[in-house]
Order: C-alpha cells, then structure tokens, then sequence
C-alpha cells in the first residue's frame, strides 16, 4: 500500500471535484430537500425541540448524503472507465479505498456541516455551545459510514441497479453499528445528559473493523 | 394476550408450515425447471443440431 | 518480453479463454487477430493484472502476473477501448496524475510525451474537449509515461481517421526501435498487417496460428486462417 | 432427488423421526414449580424451537461466509453455489426464529417485540443483513460478477452483526435481557439439546433441496446456450 498513491487520488478528487462541483451541488440539494421535508412535516413549538428527534433528522440526513455521496464516487469512475487506472497503477488496491475515502469525506463533512447550519435555520433551532461536540460526532459518524460506505459503493458499482442495491446493503450494516449509536450520542449531547462516551467508544472499534475490513477486500472488489 | 398453550401451538404450527411450505416451494420450482430443460433438449434434438 | 502458457479463463462451463500460448521477445509488434468474442480483450486485461486468469502460466519480463501482479504493474503500459482520462482535467493534469501515480514528478515528462503525441499545443486544455483521436492520442502518451517495457493495446487504432491511425502507426513503430515489447490485437487485420512484426490467431479462446509477417504474405495466410478456424 | 441419492432419503427420515422426537419432549418437559424467571410455563416452550431455528440460521450463515471466503480464493463456482443455497435457507430459518421469538417475547412480556432483548436484536441484524444478501443475488446479472460482489458482501455482512451487537448493546437504554439461568436443568439443556441437532438436520436437508434447485438451473442455463450457441 503507498501513501503516496492514495495522496494523488484524494487530491484528483478533489480537484475533479472543484472543477465540475457535481457531486457538491447534488449533495447540498439532497440535504436542503430531506431538511424542508422534515421542516414541512414538523410544527417548530412543538416538535424540533425534543433532542432525540432533532438528533434523527440531523442522522438521516447524513445517512443519505454520506450514501449518495460515496456513490458518485466510484459511480462515475466507473461509468467513464478511470477506475481501471487506478487499479492499473502500482501501489495496490487499499491506497485507491483510502484516497478515495478521504476525498469523499472531506466533501460529505462540508455538505453534513451546512446541514448543521440549515437545520439551525430551518428550525431556528440554537445548538448553544455543545456545537462542537455535535460536530465532532457528525465527524466520527460520517467517517465510521463512509469507511464501509465506500467498500460497499465500490462493490456494485457496476450493479444494474446499483444506487438501489447500494441503501439496500448499507442499511443493515451501518444502522446498528454506525448510524444508531451516533443518534443516542447526538441526543445525549442535545439533551444535556453526557452519556456521550459510551458510543464513541462503540463507533471507533466498528469503523477500525470496516477499514480492516477494506484493507482485506478491496484487492477483490476493485477486481472486474 | 392470547394463552401460553395458544402461542405455543401457533409457534410451532408457524414453524412446521413454514418448513414445509418452503421444501414445497422447492418442489415446485424444481419440477417447472425440469420441464423447461425437457422442452431446450427437445427443440436442440429437432434441431438436429450437436 | 512477453510470455504466456495455456492461459485460461472461465467461470462455472462458460470459457472466455481456453488455451493461449505466446512468446513475444522485445522491439518487436506482434497482432493478435481473431473474430469478436475470440477473448481478445480478455487476454489483453489478463496481461495487464486487470482480469485473473483461471489456469496456465504468464510472464512479463520474468514476473509472473497472478504470483506478484504489483511487480508487473510499472512494467506496463495499457491502452484500453475506455481512455482513462478525466474530461474535466486538462491533457497536462490527467498526465501529472498519472505521473505521482507511478513515482513520476513535475511537467517535464508530462510535457515530453505530449509532444511526442503532437499534443502539446493542447496541454492546458480540458480533455472534455478533445476529439476521439486527439484522447486516443493522449491515452498512449499515458500509457508511456512511466517508461514501461510492455504496452498492452486493446484495438488501439478502432475509430481512428487515417490521419489518426497514420500518427500512432509511426508512434508504435518509434517505441519499438527504443525496444518496447509490444502486443496490440485488432479484427482489421488488412489494414493493421504491415504494422506487426508477427501475427497470432485466436479461435474460441485458443492461440491456433502464428506467422511471421512479410510483405506479400498476407492473401495466403488469411487462406491458412480461413482453413485453421473452418473445423474449429 | 436423483437415484444415484443415497442420501436424500436417509437424511429426511431421520429428521422426521428426531423432529417427532424433539416435539414430543418439549411438550413433555415440566419445568420446576418453584422457579420464577419466567410468566408462563407452557409458553415457555417455545424457546425450545425458537434457539434451535435462531442456532441454524446463524449455522448457515456463517457457512455463507466461509464459502464465501473460499469463493474469493479459488473462483471454484462450487463454493458460490453453496454460499447461494445457504443463504436462502438461511433467510427461511431466521424468519421462523424471528416469529417464534417475537411469539415466546409476546407471552413473556406481553409485547412482540422489544429491542432491548439482546437475541432478538441480532437475529434481527441477521434477518436485515441476509434479505440484502439475496436481494444482492436476484440483480439476475449472474455470472462471476455477481459471485464476486455477493461473496464479499456475504463477508462483510457477516462481520457486521457482531459490530452491531457490541454497538448497540452499550447503548445507555439497553439493559441486560431478563432472566436467571436456574432453570437450565439437565433435562432442560438435553431438549435443547435434541431442538438443535434436529434444526442442524433440517438446514442440512434444506441445503440439499436448495443446492438440487440450483443445479437444475445451471442444466437449464447450459442447455438453453448450447441451443443459441450451436
């Protein structure tokens, strides 16, 4: 595995990224859309104060963003044939997960902080000061997703139905072990009760296992 | 809340149809295949083909 | 150097390949012909570490592409039907990607190639903008960056105007005197047979003929291939 | 079954006989009087074929992932056909262990489904994580594409419910599941016992029938090609 390699990747990510903004504009419109939804859906005086519900939309958004956004990915690289160039060059098929994984979350944590941002808007909802712990939480959930969201968008990538096959796979995975513990976290946070330890401490140890995971695998899923 | 003697008799009702519900099920796609391979050989045999 | 023994590849009865033995020694072009479906392509991604093989043996330059597939990997270079390329990069950044992707710094190789290609005019443009030839062009500039021993050519000169095909005939035939092994596999063999130094037939998955290639040979061995593959 | 089965025959027979034996002894089995851990004794028994279901279903998913793993490192199509068997027998177990246990929780608490208990739970992540795996399987795409992508989800998936359990049993609102073990008698843990050698037959007799289905299929398959090919 070559850092190096992985480096290069994230950067042309990024870079194809600024220079086109797809998958930029597609996720904050996916956010503002899920947000109104919940915004339409929910009376502000009596629903967006109870921290568990306030902490389910941030989560659901961040689910769907974090889904739709590692599908792009490996989506387009592979529609257009460039995937076979990263696997054709040295250095192995984990530094192309990592690079990947690392352009894909640095674009997914600025659209899942605007969402941060909206929600505040939308609900005018006041985070007060534990905004920072909701991000760091936002930041760990995210990373947690996306380290076996990518495994998994890479994987049917070629899939006819692949966006389809691509929540469908990512639910049972992720729920349990990524998504839910990050919402008992983001409401002990909102609600004020500091319970917050006991689920990073569960989120580290199951994303450490998703990039071990990955570290085994992807030679095999990026196999055509 | 329906009996103790009432669940346990619809669980294992559930079960045991469940089970063999599925072997039928089993069955039946079995057999719809070995018609349909019939049918390939047949047309491959009038075919004349190898 | 290229060489292959009893290739296979196949999953449960289906045989993409069935049997391909080659020896490619460098500074030579050998064509690989065969109908579609013959397993061209499928040789071609084997070879490039892209594709496992199911049986047989292949070496390039000595290293075995299933035993040690990253060894082989700055030994070569490929050019697929896909480009490769970003189209929202210019030419000089796909090239200066593709450089820190196989240890190769700065412009100045990226910058060398172009030219080779007769694209250096065009290095700052994004290759969205590119025509077929101008990307078809720039994917060998690619495929040699890195200074590999063996390019690996997928029916490189399919789609190509005259012009086009004109360019990157002359293009193989340099690499080849700077002693690159080169296999490049086609089903236009008329037009692509002065270009090759020898030929090989592949028939449902299997190397069934081999010839060297001299001017005037070419109407009786398209007879010999025509006999070879009739009782196939 | 083919004649050549030797098998098939044997194996049904078998589980019928220790399928009639296991019932018989769950209903036979009286639990002691004094013991308190439990609502409603006669219910009670329906732990005896919701733990065996629950046992071969996570049996014939971890075979899914072995065979899945043995797939990846010898493209051997054998290995993917068993993962493929496997898993739809799988899925079939699991459900019952789900509507026997949402049953038995029922006439426990009153309530069909709790998330705190801690078994249900992961038969659930089970159940959840394996309809991906067949849903995965029906894109129709076949071939060793699709073989490819299921054995490595079948791994991952796998590998996935034992983070969910730790994730989500540390969870503030999650309390260990009710219930002492004084009355795991003897007697008690030789039912068991005898549920879950039956249940292991039934997948194993499952399996075969499943794999019997697959192998028509691939006949069908070669047969319909060689019509196109030939």
């Amino acid at each position: 595995m070559n850092s190096g390699k992985a480096w290069s990747i994230a950067k042309k990510d990024l870079r194809s990224e600024l220079r086109s903004r797809e998958g930029a504009t597609t996720l904050v419109f996916l956010s503002l859309l899920i947000l109104f939804v919940f915004r339409g859906i929910l009376d502000p005086r009596l629903g967006a104060r109870d921290p568990a519900l306030v902490a389910g939309i941030l989560w659901a958004t961040f689910f769907f963003v974090g889904t739709v956004g590692v599908a792009g990915t490996y989506g387009r690289e592979r529609d257009r044939g460039t995937l076979e160039g990263l696997v054709l060059a040295p250095g192995g098929a984990f530094a192309v997960y990592l690079g990947k994984l690392a352009a894909t979350a640095a674009l997914t944590v600025a659209v899942n902080s605007l969402s941060l941002l909206f929600l505040g808007v939308l609900f005018n909802y006041d985070f007060g000061g534990v905004i920072v712990l909701v991000w760091l939480v936002m930041l760990a959930g995210t990373l947690g997703f996306l380290s076996i969201g990518s495994v998994i968008a890479a994987l049917v990538r070629g899939a006819r139905s692949r966006d389809a096959l691509i929540t469908i796979l990512l639910i049972p995975i992720t729920l349990f072990s990524i998504v839910m513990p990050s919402v008992s976290a983001t409401a002990a946070l909102l609600g004020g009760s500091g319970t917050l330890t006991s689920n990073l401490y569960t989120m580290v140890p199951a994303t450490v296992v998703f990039v071990a995971l990955a570290y085994l695998l992807f030679p095999f899923v990026l196999e055509e | 809340m329906p009996s103790g003697f009432e669940s346990l008799s619809i669980a294992l009702a559930l079960t045991y149809v469940g089970i063999f519900g599925y072997v039928l099920y089993l069955h039946v796609v079995q057999r719809r295949l070995q018609r349909e391979v019939a049918i390939v050989q047949e047309a491959l045999r009038a075919g004349g083909k190898k | 150097m290229i060489e292959t023994l009893e290739v296979t590849r196949q999953f449960g009865h289906r045989a993409a390949l069935a049997g391909v033995t080659l020896s490619i020694p460098p500074r030579t072009i050998r064509l690989i012909v065969g109908p579609n479906g013959a397993g061209k392509t499928t040789l071609v991604r084997i070879l490039a570490t892209l594709t496992r093989p199911t049986g047989g043996t292949a070496r390039i330059d000595g290293v075995d592409i299933a035993e040690d597939p990253e060894a082989v990997r700055p030994l070569i270079g490929v050019v697929l039907h896909e480009s490769l390329l970003y189209p929202e990069l210019t030419a000089l950044e796909n090239l200066e990607f593709c450089g820190s992707l196989y240890g190769v710094a700065g412009e100045a190789r990226p910058r060398e190639v172009l030219r080779l290609v007769g694209l250096l005019p065009r290095a700052t443009d994004a290759v969205g903008t590119f025509s077929m030839g101008m990307r078809k062009r720039l994917s060998f500039a690619r495929a040699i960056l890195h200074r590999p021993k063996v390019l690996l050519l997928d029916e490189p000169l399919a789609g190509l105007d005259r012009e086009g095909a004109r360019m990157v005939a002359a293009f193989l035939r340099r690499q080849r005197e700077e002693g690159m092994t080169i296999l490049m596999t086609t089903h236009t063999l008329e037009r692509d047979w002065a270009l090759g130094d020898a030929v090989s037939v592949l028939h449902r998955g299997r190397t069934v003929l081999e010839r060297t290639v001299s001017p005037e040979g070419l109407p009786s061995f398209l007879a010999d291939v025509e006999a070879r593959t009739q009782e196939g | 079954m083919k004649e050549g089965d030797r098998w098939g025959p044997m194996l049904s027979v078998a589980w019928l006989g220790a399928g009639l034996v296991h019932v018989a002894l769950a209903f036979l089995w009286a639990p002691d009087p004094r013991s308190t851990s439990w609502a409603d004794p006669i219910a009670f028994r329906i732990f005896f074929f919701h733990v065996p279901l629950a046992w071969s279903g996570y049996l014939a998913f971890g075979i899914v992932f072995a065979a899945s793993i043995v797939f990846l490192r010898t493209r051997n199509a054998r290995w993917d056909h068993l993962a493929v068997a496997s898993a739809g027998v799988g899925v079939v177990l699991i459900s019952l262990a789900l509507v026997t246990g949402a049953l038995w929780q029922e006439a426990e608490t009153g309530e069909y489904w709790r998330w705190d208990d801690a078994r249900l739970f992961t038969t659930f992540v089970l159940w959840l994580v394996y309809l991906a795996y067949v849903a995965l399987r029906s894109t129709g795409e076949g071939g060793e594409g699709e073989a490819r992508m299921a054995a490595i989800y079948g791994i991952v998936a796998f590998a996935s419910v034992p983070i969910s359990f730790f994730s989500v049993r540390l969870l503030p609102a999650l309390h260990p599941p009710p219930g002492s073990r004084e009355y795991m008698t003897p007697v008690f843990v030789a039912v068991l016992l005898v549920g879950v050698v039956v249940f292991t037959l039934l997948y194993l007799l499952l399996l075969r029938h499943r794999l019997a289905l697959l192998k028509q299929a691939l006949t069908l398959e070669e047969a319909k090609q060689s019509l196109e090919g030939a």
